[in-house]
């Protein structure tokens, strides 16, 4: 049926997109805080 | 930033000074008269091309007169802080203390000006090329229309370029910022242009009410515009 | 270094004085003091933070770090009541150019307000009546445009002048001119510093000189 | 997101904390629980039929992304209401309106889905459509000029006052849009099919989709919130290493 593969799409789009987003912030992040003091954190 | 410094002009003289001094660079370079409304006008001449039809073009009129001056606006704005930018202007204006409330509805007077006489041009292009046509009591709707609307496209312009006067890639920003929020314009605007050009038979009582969603914006936004040009233009 | 009482006399009074362009430092711990109706000369090479300095003595741009103030007001604070008693003349002079050189002059007293008379006073006093007061500006040469920027300085009454290179492009006769506006400013209570590379010429002119090192200033001692 | 969560060496806790990492933890079983229950095992709908399983993804979304720009909006007030000027308000409004416009995006382009196979068309000029597309650009824009550099307090007041301007702007938009709408007969196009005939499975399931939305929204923010912070301070620590380059440079002149 053509709807299946319309649902699975969205929501392999909808969590497709979250996830990478989400690896990009903790990637970015990652990088910054190569530079960064530990003890700068407040939230750690 | 606070408005009211001592030792500087008062906001209202300085709105009266600022929108004096762009009327008069304006009669001077002669840049929008010689370049931004032949803009517009061409841009006219192409919504003929792509629509194609007469019967069409009649009917869609009203959308392209406020069409053609959105994107006419973009460049008014990005010309209008240009003025300022160019030789530092802005710095000095800055740097001599002028009240920014100031500043703003001076630039925006002068923009409003400027943008009426586009409005009535374009508005005569429509009645040449699209065989617009309005009654005694069409134009006074089509009047009070084009004050609101122009009242409020160029409060938000001027709140708008100046944010993005000093910034890289402004050309791609202000339109980015700008479109968004004018879209009540361009729909309260287009019809009340429509019931006074009575296209498709819509009589003008039916346009009076949009003009109430034309005022709501150009004064909300001229209210917003006095308060957070100060914050947006300090550094 | 003597700690200053934040008095009327003390026109300029920073001390470690940090400001950045983007994320770089170009003023790196900066003190200084100014006092009413001295014309101090910032050498230093390009580079240096001359530029920098007079722009945060402007209340152009914030102070990072450190503590400043000018004519008595805290520059990390109140920087925005500073300007409209301070004149800054950069690289740019903040001309219109397409109005004429009358206009302009005009324009930037009234925005204190000062009078027809006031405004045609100072015209007078840069040598810019007669012919040249209804030329545009975008036809003046670059001295002359830098004597119109200096008249809207007269006309909107600083009391600090700060100016970056003022020379820079004048011919001889423009530059005595400048010197005795400058001389003339300061004998009437105006205080002003000028970032200059005419070492000599600023010199004669100038009651005290420092210099910007990388980003820092340096007493030289009067002349 | 789930990198961060299954390994413990100590180099991983950049952004993430021990409640960041458990809240993780639940957000992935909740993901799962939530395909199953809507591709799977939830019933089709009277009227929409198997569409409605989009929904459940969709709905949560568009509200998670509306709730982002509230929290954006909030945010704002707070940065420019104390005295204090705390960028960690600025912060949270950037992380907050760049995950209401990654949320917003995706409703957007699941609920095109959805109406292509309700309606047989991507997309339709209903008034709350034609609101979220204007909404959507505007946050776009809200984040361009957060790019546009200058210093930390001085993005803060540029962004807090832009995002006031949005707030004003919503409304009115909508207001408008809502107007115009009503002129056209396709509007009714919006009405049709979307009425849900919910049982209880199906509530639950669009429950948790919200949950789960929410608890993803809040990961999310926690984590870009921080990685600003991040950004931020590794600002700073530039300007700290340049001027102490500056001034050694000072003291290598003076001799």
């Amino acid at each position: 049926m053509d709807d299946a593969g319309f649902i699975f799409a969205s929501y392999v789009i909808t969590f497709g997109l979250v996830g990478a987003y989400a690896l990009g912030v903790i990637r970015r992040a990652r990088k910054s805080s190569r530079e960064v003091p530990r003890d700068e954190r407040p939230w750690l | 930033m606070s408005n009211s410094v001592p030792g500087s002009a008062g906001v209202i003289a300085t709105a009266r000074l600022i929108a004096a001094k762009d009327l008069r660079v304006e009669r001077r370079s002669r840049v929008l008269l010689n370049q931004v409304l032949p803009f517009a006008l061409i841009v006219m001449v192409m919504f003929a091309f792509a629509l194609d039809s007469d019967a069409v073009l009649e009917r869609v009129a009203p959308g392209l007169v406020w069409l053609a001056t959105l994107f006419s606006v973009l460049v008014m704005v990005s010309r209008s802080f240009a003025v300022e930018t160019g030789d530092g202007a802005l710095d000095q204006l800055r740097s001599a203390g002028v009240p920014a409330t100031g500043i703003f509805i001076g630039k925006m007077l002068a923009l409003m000006v400027q943008l009426m006489v586009l409005v009535a041009l374009l508005v005569g292009a429509a009645v040449v090329l699209y065989r617009a046509h309005f009654s005694w009591a069409g134009g006074v709707l089509l009047v009070t229309t084009a004050t609101a609307a122009t009242c409020g496209l160029a409060a938000v312009g001027t709140l708008y370029g100046g944010l993005a006067a000093g910034a890289k890639g402004r050309e791609t920003l202000l339109p980015l910022l700008l479109l968004p929020v004018v879209a009540p314009v361009l729909i309260g605007a287009t019809r009340a242009t429509e019931s006074a050009f009575g296209t498709n038979g819509i009589a003008i009582s039916e346009g009076w009410p949009w003009l109430g969603l034309l005022v709501v914006f150009a004064v909300l936004f001229s209210v917003a515009g006095a308060v957070a040009f100060g914050p947006l233009l300090d550094e | 270094m003597i700690a200053h009482e934040p008095g009327i006399d003390v026109v300029i009074d920073l001390s470690d004085a940090v400001a950045v362009l983007g994320s770089f430092p170009a003023l790196a711990g900066a003190t200084l003091s100014v006092n009413r109706g001295e014309i101090v000369l910032l050498r230093g090479p390009n580079g240096a933070g001359k530029t920098t300095l007079l722009r945060l003595c402007a209340g152009l741009i914030p102070l990072e770090r450190g503590h400043g103030q000018v004519l008595g007001i805290d520059l990390k604070n109140d920087r925005e009541l500073v300007r409209h008693r301070v004149g800054v003349i950069g690289h740019n002079n903040g001309l219109y150019g397409d109005l004429t050189v009358s206009e302009n002059v005009r324009f930037w007293g009234r925005t204190v307000g000062a009078t027809r008379a006031e405004v045609d006073a100072a015209l007078r006093r840069m040598g810019l009546d007669g012919r040249l007061a209804d030329l545009p500006v975008s036809r003046l040469s670059a001295g002359q445009k830098r004597r119109t920027a200096l008249a809207g300085l007269v006309a909107r009454r600083a009391e600090l002048w700060l100016l970056d290179e003022p020379h820079a492009g004048l011919d001889a006769t423009g530059r005595d001119e400048l010197d005795q506006v400058l001389k003339m400013a300061a004998a009437a209570g105006a205080t002003v510093m000028v970032a200059s590379h005419e070492l000599e010429r600023a010199a004669q002119l100038a009651t005290r000189q420092v210099e910007v090192v990388a980003g820092q200033v340096r007493e030289i001692g009067a002349p | 997101m789930n990198t961060s969560m299954s390994k413990h060496s100590p180099r991983d806790r950049v952004t993430g904390t021990p409640f960041t990492r458990g809240l993780g933890v639940v957000i992935l079983a909740g993901i799962t629980l939530l395909i199953i229950l809507a591709i799977f095992v939830s019933p089709a709908d009277v009227n929409q039929g198997e569409s409605v399983r989009i929904m459940y993804a969709h709905v949560p979304g568009a509200w998670l992304a509306y709730l982002a720009f509230v929290v954006t909006g909030i945010s704002s007030v707070a940065y420019l209401w104390k005295r204090t000027r705390s960028l960690t308000w600025d912060r949270i409004a950037g992380a907050s309106a760049e995950v209401g416009v990654l949320f917003m995006g995706i409703s957007l382009v699941t609920g095109s889905l959805w109406g292509r196979i309700t309606w047989g068309t991507y997309w339709t000029w209903d008034a709350r459509l034609t609101t979220t597309a204007f909404l959507f650009v505007t946050y776009i824009g809200y984040l361009a000029v957060r790019g546009l550099g200058g210093t930390h307090q001085q993005r803060a007041r540029r962004s807090a006052v832009l995002a006031l301007l949005a707030v004003l702007e919503i409304p009115l938009v909508h207001f408008s849009v809502q107007l115009w709408n009503t002129l056209h007969q396709e509007a009714s196009v919006a009405g049709r099919g979307t009425d849900v005939e919910m049982d209880g499975l199906m509530l639950f399931t669009l429950f948790l989709g919200v949950v789960v939305f929410t608890l993803m929204y809040v990961w999310l923010v926690l984590h870009r919130q921080r990685s600003l912070a991040l950004d931020d301070m590794l600002d700073d620590s530039g300007l700290d290493n340049a001027l102490t380059a500056r001034r050694a440079e000072a003291q290598g002149v003076a001799r």
